[in-house]
């Protein structure tokens, strides 16, 4: 297979990038703006389904693609790589089509927004199918930049401007906790390969204090970027600051794809070493899970802010995954299926509730209060009705993706023998269900302060689509998980 | 015979739920009669049931679909004596429900009629799953339309006691998943396949401790719906805040998931820890009886009454259970039912007076039975039903409850003494009905209002005719039921006693054989003596 | 002689002080600075490390990949700062905390 | 152990009698129409309907009387089974291996006693259903209350004739139930209202004790159908002289030892349920309140018919109480207490209902002795005769209220006699009776149950006959007493009454005054029935009612004779308790006959708290308000305040919620939304990983196998282990990269296990307690 045809879905998304810049640079014309704005979301919408698409056609080529000898083994095209890419895919596309609306209705409609969400997305799918970790890391920088410069897309928002600043300082300390980890990889190994590496780690190299190290500081930078406690101080500024569409984005698809990459550096450079022992970076996996789970879902009960209370949320749901992340640990495949099953519904359901967050917004008078959604069930039930389901979902409540993605993490944690991070898991979810219900109650069993009027709903098929398609992936999801988990199964490296 | 009834049975509900979504809001007259004929369809197809249902044990109509292979999970459902009778109490109550919140529920109509017909659904569905996967979706599912119906629906603390209802059971039935996930796990360990359907289950054989965490994971979900004490204080808050109609499902359908699953799921699958806990368990209903009743008699409130009226006769069912004896059992089940009549009639008629009075506080009455003598006498007929008096139902169920509570030396090591006090609720009950019914319907008309009240009107005479009828029915000629109930709960109950036995010093999981239950001879328990005085043991 | 744990033990100081710089320094362009300084750290690790591991020049190769990114970085940082200068008129990242708790 | 299958329990498809149903069903009926229809119906076509049914009832129970006597003393029985109405599977009955079932039939059985009691039933029924038509001639809801009135004969009829415990039980709460209604009947008045519910509870509580009894002679005999558990009882009479539990247990070198017979057990909660139905210590308290209800009411259930159940039940049940002789005694002893007991209460009430109600609850102490000395047949005498002069006392009361405008202080009447003559006359007739004047129906029953009290087998009651006598006596005395101070201050010396009441006093109609004349005549009678004691005088008249009854209820009970040396006696027993209920009648004719008396009132002066105790009838209902009700108050209070309120939802629901949330509220406090927090917070974590990381882990887990133990370290980085076994501080390994070690122990007992690990890093200890157990080998 020709390396073009093996690395479509990534250069499908570079590709989207470079055609929205170049139809905002070139087709844009003053009189029309608008129109070419929407074209622009269609187009990166498109592309990125499309490259979506692409991973999933790949999918029949066996589990790892055969890529030539030139590439020199620092990407891999497997089908973790392409299970990653094709979530990533299309939570990039649906942001993409939230901000086609979104943009529009607030007045921040600018041309370089949409190169960017595809440019992040490729830097995300590099970073799944990276097999070296310089690869991996460029793949990671490639995300972030383009991701500080849409959390401070609204320039003249203080709060936007805030997180953006907050996020980027902070996501560059953490890439150099990383790349500092990597780095002292390297003095071990002798390279950046991941396979070299673990081939490495497994002799002598394994048991020197420079792996432990190295080990240390490559979960601070990843624990960054999955938001696990205690490195989850960033999430709710940044996803607060950042316009809502953006949130959506960073909540799903940074998310993914730094849990491909944990999954990769720990699960195959650290799997099978001394430090990948119970007490070496399991401990501390369980450990970020068990705080990630219990801060999040604590603090999000305090939260006033819906997109805050979703960033909480988002550190929790960081949490269960580190559980699937820990079954997949244990050896069966079921874990690893597991985590990847769980970012794809994670992907739906958050995408969908912000979806539903921005739908209920008009410029000057966005809804992001909790009390700004009291009896919007009454005047606009559709998307209260989807706001729900979303809600539910995100509750772990059937017959939703939530609740069969956590049925299937926690099934393969207990098979694992981690019935304790199980039980603590499932008694967060209780917990969880408190604030997450709590906007059910607003929207369908408070009536708004008197004279405070009812949100709007902006007017926007795209992000009506985009709810619509979300709502119908929970549900499919949830009620027909069979074809993606085999898939999930499949998705080895 | 219909193909695919139990599938029907659930279904019909549901799309009838779907396309309300899609009916216009304008035509509350065309909503409403919609989803009349829908509830009503489900009740005659429910009725198909009934042929063919006697005869042998074990569950009929089943219908298997594989679902998710990789988890072994299956859309498996089936119903036996048990669950149909529950079923067709489900499929009764909700038109009844219906055609009592007729006029009072004006508001969000659409998703009002939505909400019950896919609670009905779901209700329907969490009777018939055979397996656990399906069961605990259905079992969850229940929950938001309830919660919704509460909430939405309800009266002044309606958000604070929906809040609390939906916590209260999701934190009890997060842990059941949990321990569900656990057990599947244990089944693929020990039988090399996964399966989460109920009748592989059972056939797994669990050490005692092993048993014992499940049972209490499961044991929680499900008492908290009974409610069992201390669990219950939902309940009040939930039944005073609900609109009628959802007080009646509560009452007549929702707590019976409780027991139901106790007796379907929990203590055949953990027999041993059914066995250890059968006190403990049966202690707690006991006390939940009795202080049930004797708060539900100092009750301002006549819904709140009501409310605990069910924590001390749901109280009655959980006892049967513990009893492990077929007797317990059938009684119970029985009681279920004939709890479901009695106090679903009971929610009604409150809703009654509630509608021309907009209070529920008991006070507020007094003297009604001059003013509406035909409620009078149909609230006389229900209160004498909930009290158990022979004629009606609940007598059958509450004797067979205390017999086989007396009768159960295996389960207990004082089951008389459990029977006595359990008995002390029989005198309570009539104490706090009673007092209701004299406050209320007797004594002197002293609140001015009420002399203008009018009797019952033909609308709420029809959704309260049936229930009174069962009551006659459930009294006076109980056998096809209790037949029904029989040749299952005793099946049930023998098959946990075996299993009792073969699980008693079991170290490893491990699988019963095809036919070892069967062949594991004489039922009697050697290991606990009986004492003397009982037939079969002592001198 | 000098062994790679030297450069290892001047890399690794060189990092802590930029760590250091990174959380106790209040102004934002000298917190961009403290950034470089651990980037440099790394660079300097891996250039070392090359020198012992002579049969490639994957070290040597990371590191210019880094410098490349560290300018891309500050690129886009020094926007954000700029950004935040105009709307502030101040450095100060302290003064960054409208959103908390 | 004769099992069950040798005796026939369920002949084949017996010969239905019909008859019974329409007996039992014609009520029924009325009760529906009236019920449903009533308030639609004219009040002559609701009085037509309702004594219709009853008459038609009491002609067919005729009939059925009839054929029953024509059959041979053998076969008296005649059964219609309706259907199964339930079954109760209990578990491994008889040693059998499989679970027993007891199928329990709705069925009625007409035997002698059955029959005795129909006939008074629907006869006493019928004339009081008659009697209703003059007395709520004027009443608001006619329909209802006779619709009541055909249940409740319609309830006592399934009591009667139901052939099984079940289904006997379902007649005794539904005259419960029919008890509450009427008692309540006029319910806009709190106290009536009040009144009815009293009733019902405490008859629960009775019940309570009658269904545990169902309960045990379900286990015991597995059978619950009359027939059929006498067959056992008397095939197997072990299955009920085993001892129900044994209580035995050593205090300050006293051995005691409680074992009780099944049958002592099951008789006592039978009793309590008979106590309860038929107003017996402790349970007695309802009756006198149940007189709110209309007096007819007070005729029919609480005089003549319903009230009577318990005796019936233990006259029913007597193979079960012959068979436990401290049973029997209870029985007795309780009813002779009750007996005395409540006469003394009736000495100082004024109402006229009142003083009725109490003598009732006497009277049937008297019963209950002569059940409890094994007397059936004297006992259910007792019941008839007190049936007719009981019935024929409230209706003359009521027929005294209507005509003194519901007025029923005996204070406020006198002089009665020349203005209700027909009234007088018929009440004196019973007042006769109950007195015990010789030769009325009252002297017959009330002598023979002293003789039997005093003549049945001294072997099994010890020291009581003497004591049962005695009591029974001074309550003969009393009796005798206050029915003629009640009788005087009605009818004889001068009126009280204000004028208006007085010019407005007359007759009742013959509606009321027909049945009057029926009871008094058989109050005088219906001794002849029975007439014993004529047979003291050597009279040998014949004993129609024992010929009846004697051979169903006390033949085949040889434990319970007539002890031969105390025939001496009977001669002088007639003769004592005729002279003393004449001079008892005497006494009060000194006192009362003028009216209210003076010397009565001295006497009461002289010991006012005893009078003022007395007259608030020993306070019985007040110490159980100031006990049960109160402690069951608070317990209701503390239930829902303390414990619902308080413990459940504030600590442990609201409690777990708040925690939850004030958690979460200090930890959202480390989120000061400043950057140099969030690096902070990162670079501690970060060295808190390294620390754990860099600390090796001394977690190990033991497996202990007899004597040797197994130790398996936690794997780690560059871990290397050693170990020290006996934890006397020296290491017993070398450092070395090996996890496992095993160490065979010379001594069991505890041994602390020491290890220590070191990485790259730094190196740590722990330790761990290890148990052996000598001779103790895994599997």
């Amino acid at each position: 297979m020709s390396v073009w045809l093996a690395l479509s879905p990534l250069l499908a998304m570079v590709a989207t990038g470079l055609v929205a810049m170049l139809v905002d640079v070139l087709v844009r014309s003053p009189a029309s703006d608008a129109d070419t704005r929407g074209d622009l979301a269609i187009i990166t919408t498109v592309g990125l389904f499309a490259s979506a698409a692409l991973a999933l056609g790949l999918w029949g080529s066996g589990p790892s693609v055969a890529l030539p000898e030139s590439l020199g083994g620092v990407v891999a095209v497997d089908r973790f790589g392409l299970f990653f890419a094709a979530t990533i895919g299309l939570g990039g596309g649906l942001s993409a089509l939230i901000a086609g609306g979104y943009l529009a209705e607030h007045g921040i409609e600018r041309g370089e927004y949409y190169p960017l969400i595809a440019f992040s997305c490729a830097g995300a799918a590099l970073m799944a199918m990276a097999t070296d970790l310089l690869v991996l890391f460029v793949g990671l920088e490639t995300m972030s930049l383009a991701v500080y410069c849409l959390a401070g897309f609204r320039r003249g928002s203080r709060k936007s401007l805030e997180g953006a600043l907050k996020y980027f300082l902070l996501g560059s300390f953490a890439a150099a906790f990383l790349l500092f980890g990597i780095a002292l990889l390297y003095v071990l190994a002798a390279s950046t390969r991941i396979a070299e590496i673990s081939e490495a780690l497994r002799g002598a190299a394994g048991s020197s204090p420079i792996a432990v190290l190295a080990l240390v500081l490559l979960l601070t930078g990843l624990g960054f970027k999955i938001s696990a406690v205690p490195f989850h101080m960033w999430t709710p500024d940044a996803y607060e600051g950042a316009p809502t569409p953006v949130t959506a984005f960073m909540s799903v698809v940074v998310k993914a794809a730094a849990f491909a990459a944990l999954l990769r550096v720990l699960l195959v450079a650290f799997g099978g070493t001394a430090l990948g022992a119970s007490v070496g970076w399991p401990q501390i996996v369980a450990f970020f899970a068990v705080a990630s789970m219990s801060v999040g879902n604590l603090v999000a009960i305090w939260q006033k802010n819906v997109k805050r209370m979703l960033a909480y949320s988002s550190i929790a749901h960081a949490g269960y995954v580190l559980v699937g992340v820990l079954a997949a640990w244990k050896g069966a495949p079921e874990g690893r299926a597991g985590v990847l099953f769980y970012l794809l519904s994670y992907t739906v359901m958050n995408i969908g509730a912000f979806a539903c967050v921005a739908y209920f917004g008009r410029r000057d008078a966005e809804a992001v209060h909790t009390s700004d959604f009291a009896g919007v069930a009454r005047q606009h039930p559709a998307a209260a009705l989807a706001l729900a389901t979303f809600m539910v979902a995100l509750t772990g409540m059937p017959p939703t993706a939530g609740f069969f993605a956590k049925l299937y993490v926690f099934r393969s944690a207990i098979d694992a023998g981690l019935w304790p991070l199980v039980v603590v898991a499932v008694l967060n979810s209780a917990v969880s269900a408190y604030y997450y219900l709590n906007l059910v109650v607003t929207m369908y069993m408070r009536s708004p302060e008197p004279g405070a009027p009812v949100a709007q709903p902006m007017r926007s098929g795209a992000i009506a689509t985009a709810i619509v398609i979300c709502a119908l992936l929970v549900l499919h999801l949830g009620i027909w998980p069979s074809r993606l988990l085999s898939m999930a199964l499949e998705a080895g490296w | 015979m219909i193909p695919h009834l139990l599938t029907a049975l659930i279904a019909v509900p549901a799309l009838g739920a779907i396309a309300i979504l899609f009916c216009p809001r304008q035509t509350p007259r065309f909503l409403r009669y919609f989803a009349m004929a829908v509830s009503l369809a489900t009740f005659g197809l429910s009725l198909y049931l009934l042929p063919g249902s006697l005869g042998r044990a074990g569950f009929r109509l089943e219908e298997t679909v594989s679902w998710i292979p990789s988890l072994g999970i299956r859309y498996h459902v089936g119903v036996d004596g048990i669950s149909m009778w529950l079923v067709l109490l489900t499929t009764l109550t909700t038109p009844i429900a219906l055609l009592a919140s007729w006029e009072s529920i004006q508001s969000r109509l659409k998703e009002y009629l939505f909400s019950f017909l896919l609670l009905e659904s779901a209700m329907i569905g969490t009777f018939l799953a055979l397996d656990l996967f399906l069961f605990y979706v259905f079992w969850e599912l229940m929950l938001i339309p309830m919660y919704l119906i509460i909430g939405v629906w309800g009266g002044g603390r309606r958000i604070y006691a929906a809040v609390k209802f939906f916590l209260y059971t999701m934190a009890g039935s997060l842990l059941m998943l949990a321990a569900i996930l656990y057990l599947t796990s244990q089944y693929d360990t020990v039988a090399g396949k996964a399966s989460f359907d109920y009748l592989d289950l059972t056939r797994l054989l669990l050490p005692p401790d092993t048993q014992l965490w499940l049972y209490l994971a499961f044991a929680l979900a499900f008492a908290i719906k009974v409610p069992m004490w201390p669990l219950h204080t939902w309940l009040p808050d939930a039944h005073v805040e609900a609109p009628t109609a959802g007080s009646v499902i509560l009452a007549a359908v929702l707590l019976k998931m409780g027991t139901y699953g106790f007796l379907r799921f929990a203590i055949p699958l953990f027999p041993n820890a059914a066995h250890t806990l059968g006190p403990t368990i049966g202690g707690l209903a006991i006390a939940g009886i009795i202080l049930g009743a004797l708060v539900a008699w100092r009750q301002p409130d006549a819904k709140k009454l009501v409310a605990y009226s069910s924590v001390s006769h749901m109280g009655f069912v959980m006892l049967g259970l513990m009893a492990m004896t077929t007797a317990g059992a059938v009684g119970a089940v029985l009681q279920m039912l004939n709890h479901g009549v009695a106090t679903g009639a009971l929610f009604l008629l409150v809703g009654v007076v509630y509608d021309r009075r907009h209070t529920r506080l008991i006070e507020e009455y007094g003297g009604i039975a001059k003013i509406m003598p035909a409620y009078a006498a149909v609230f006389a007929v229900i209160m004498l039903a909930s009290i158990g008096l022979p004629g009606t139902g609940g007598f059958v169920g509450e004797l067979m409850i205390l017999l086989g509570t007396f009768s159960a030396w295996r389960a207990f090591e004082m089951p008389r003494l459990f029977a006595l006090l359990a008995g002390t609720g029989v005198i309570l009950g009539a104490v706090y009905m009673l007092s209701l019914y004299r406050r209320m319907f007797f004594g002197p008309v002293r609140n001015e209002a009420n002399r203008t009240l009018g009797d019952l009107v033909g609308r709420e005479a029809i959704c309260l005719a049936p229930l009174v009828a069962l009551v006659f029915v459930m009294g006076l000629y109980p056998r096809p039921v209790i037949a029904r109930i029989e040749q299952d709960a005793r099946q049930t109950i023998e098959d946990v006693r075996a299993k009792q036995r073969l699980g008693r010093d079991l170290t490893e999981a491990r699988l019963l054989e095809p036919g070892e239950l069967s062949r594991t001879g004489e039922s009697i328990d050697l290991e606990v003596p009986a004492p003397p005085g009982v037939p079969g043991g002592g001198q | 002689m000098i062994t790679l744990g030297h450069y290892l033990v001047l890399s690794v100081a060189i990092f802590t002080v930029g760590t250091i710089g990174f959380v106790v320094r209040r102004n934002l362009l000298v917190v961009l600075m403290s950034i470089e300084l651990q980037l440099n750290a790394v660079n300097l690790a891996l250039v070392a490390a090359n020198r012992f591991h002579p049969a490639s020049h994957a070290g040597q190769v990371t590191a210019f990949f880094i410098i490349a990114i560290a300018a891309a970085e500050a690129a886009v940082g020094l926007a954000i700062v700029v950004s935040f200068f105009r709307l502030r008129h101040t450095v100060r990242t302290d003064e960054a905390d409208r959103m908390r708790h | 152990m004769p099992g069950l299958n040798e005796i026939s329990l369920r002949p084949g498809a017996p010969d239905q009698y019909w008859l019974l149903l329409p007996i039992v069903l014609l009520p029924a009926l009325g009760a529906l129409v009236n019920g449903l229809f009533g308030s639609r119906l004219k009040r002559d076509t609701i009085h037509t309907l309702a004594c219709a049914m009853v008459f038609t009832s009491f002609a067919l129970s005729v009939v059925a009387f009839l054929q029953l006597a024509a059959l041979p003393h053998e076969a008296r029985h005649l059964t219609y089974r309706a259907y199964e109405w339930f079954t109760v599977t209990l578990p491994a009955a008889f040693g059998s291996a499989q679970d027993y079932r007891i199928p329990i039939d709705v069925a009625f059985r007409l035997d002698p006693l059955a029959a005795t009691m129909l006939l008074v039933v629907t006869g006493v029924g019928s004339l009081i259903h008659l009697y209703s038509t003059g007395y709520m001639a004027h009443d608001e809801s006619p329909g209802r209350f006779f619709s009541y009135m055909n249940l409740f004969t319609f309830a006592m009829l399934v009591l009667v004739l139901g052939e099984s415990l079940p289904v006997m039980f379902v007649g005794w709460e539904g005259v419960g139930l029919c008890s509450y209604l009427l008692i309540g009947f006029w319910f806009d008045k709190d106290e009536n209202a009040k009144a009815g519910m009293k009733a019902f509870i405490v008859n629960r509580i009775g019940d309570l004790g009658f269904l545990v009894g169902i309960f045990l002679l379900a286990l015991s005999l597995g059978v619950l159908s009359f027939p059929e558990m006498e067959q056992v009882a008397a095939h197997a009479p072990t299955q009920l002289t085993k001892p129900a539990f044994d209580l035995s247990f050593s205090l300050f070198g006293w051995d005691i030892a409680w074992r009780p017979a099944i049958a002592t057990i099951a008789a006592i909660c039978l009793f309590v349920g008979a106590a309860g139905k038929s107003a017996q210590l402790p349970l007695y308290v309802w009756l006198p309140d149940a007189m709110a209800g209309p007096t007819p009411v007070s005729a029919l259930i609480h005089a003549a018919t319903m009230v009577t159940a318990g005796v019936y039940m233990v006259a029913r049940m007597h193979f079960l109480f012959v068979l436990t002789a401290s049973g029997m005694a209870v029985v007795a002893v309780t009813g002779a207490l009750t007996a005395v007991f409540a006469a003394t209460i009736a000495l100082t009430q004024n109402d006229i209902k009142k003083v009725l109600a109490y003598s009732t609850v006497s009277q049937l102490g008297y019963m209950f002795v002569a059940v409890g000395v094994g007397a059936h047949v004297t006992g259910v005498f007792h019941v008839v005769t007190h049936a007719f002069f009981k019935a024929c006392l409230f209706l003359g009361a009521g027929s005294v209220i209507v005509a003194m405008h519901h007025r029923q202080d005996i204070r406020e009447m006198g002089g009665l006699k020349a203005l209700m003559p027909r009234t007088r006359w018929t009440f004196l007739a019973a007042t006769l009776a109950i007195a015990g004047f010789p030769f009325t129906s009252g002297f017959f029953s009330k002598d023979a149950i002293l003789w039997h009290a005093l003549a049945r087998d001294s072997g099994r009651y010890g020291i009581l006959p003497p004591i049962l006598l005695t009591l029974l006596l001074a309550g003969a005395a009393l009796t005798a007493f206050y029915m003629f101070r009640l009788y005087f201050l009605v009818f004889g010396g001068e009126s009280r009454a204000d004028e208006d009441t007085l010019a407005h006093i007359k007759e009742s109609p013959s509606s009321m005054t027909l049945p009057l004349v029926v009871l008094g005549a058989l109050s005088i009678a219906a001794g002849l029935l029975n007439p014993e004691a004529l047979h003291a005088l050597g009279l040998n008249v014949p004993l129609t009612f024992e010929g009846w009854l004697a051979p169903g209820i006390e033949e085949g009970v040889p434990a319970v004779g007539i002890a031969e040396m105390r025939k001496p006696f009977e001669l002088p027993l007639v003769g004592a308790s005729s002279v003393i209920a004449l001079a008892a009648m005497g006494f009060a004719w000194i006192w009362y006959r003028r009216g209210p008396s003076a010397e009565a009132e001295r006497l009461a002066a002289r010991v006012p708290g005893l009078y003022a105790l007395v007259l608030d009838k020993w306070r019985i209902d007040e110490l159980y308000e100031a006990t049960i009700v109160r402690s069951l108050r608070w317990l209701a209070r503390a239930g829902h305040e303390a414990i619902d309120k308080l413990l459940i939802d504030g600590i442990m629901v609201h409690g777990v919620a708040g925690a939850v949330n004030l958690t979460g509220r200090v930890v959202r406090l480390v989120q000061t939304g400043r950057v140099q927090v969030y690096a902070m917070a990162m670079a501690l974590g970060t060295l808190g990983i390294l620390y754990k990381l860099a600390v090796p882990s001394t977690d190990f887990e033991a497996r202990v196998d007899g004597r040797s133990v197994t130790v398996n370290a936690a794997e780690g980085a560059g871990y290397e282990y050693r170990w020290d076994f006996d934890g006397d501080g020296r290491w017993d390994t070398q450092f070395g990269a090996e996890r496992r070690a095993e160490h065979r122990y010379r001594k069991a007992g505890r041994h602390e296990v020491r290890l220590e690990v070191r990485n790259a890093f730094t190196r740590s200890v722990g330790e761990h307690e290890v148990v052996v157990r000598p001779g103790r080998r895994r599997r």
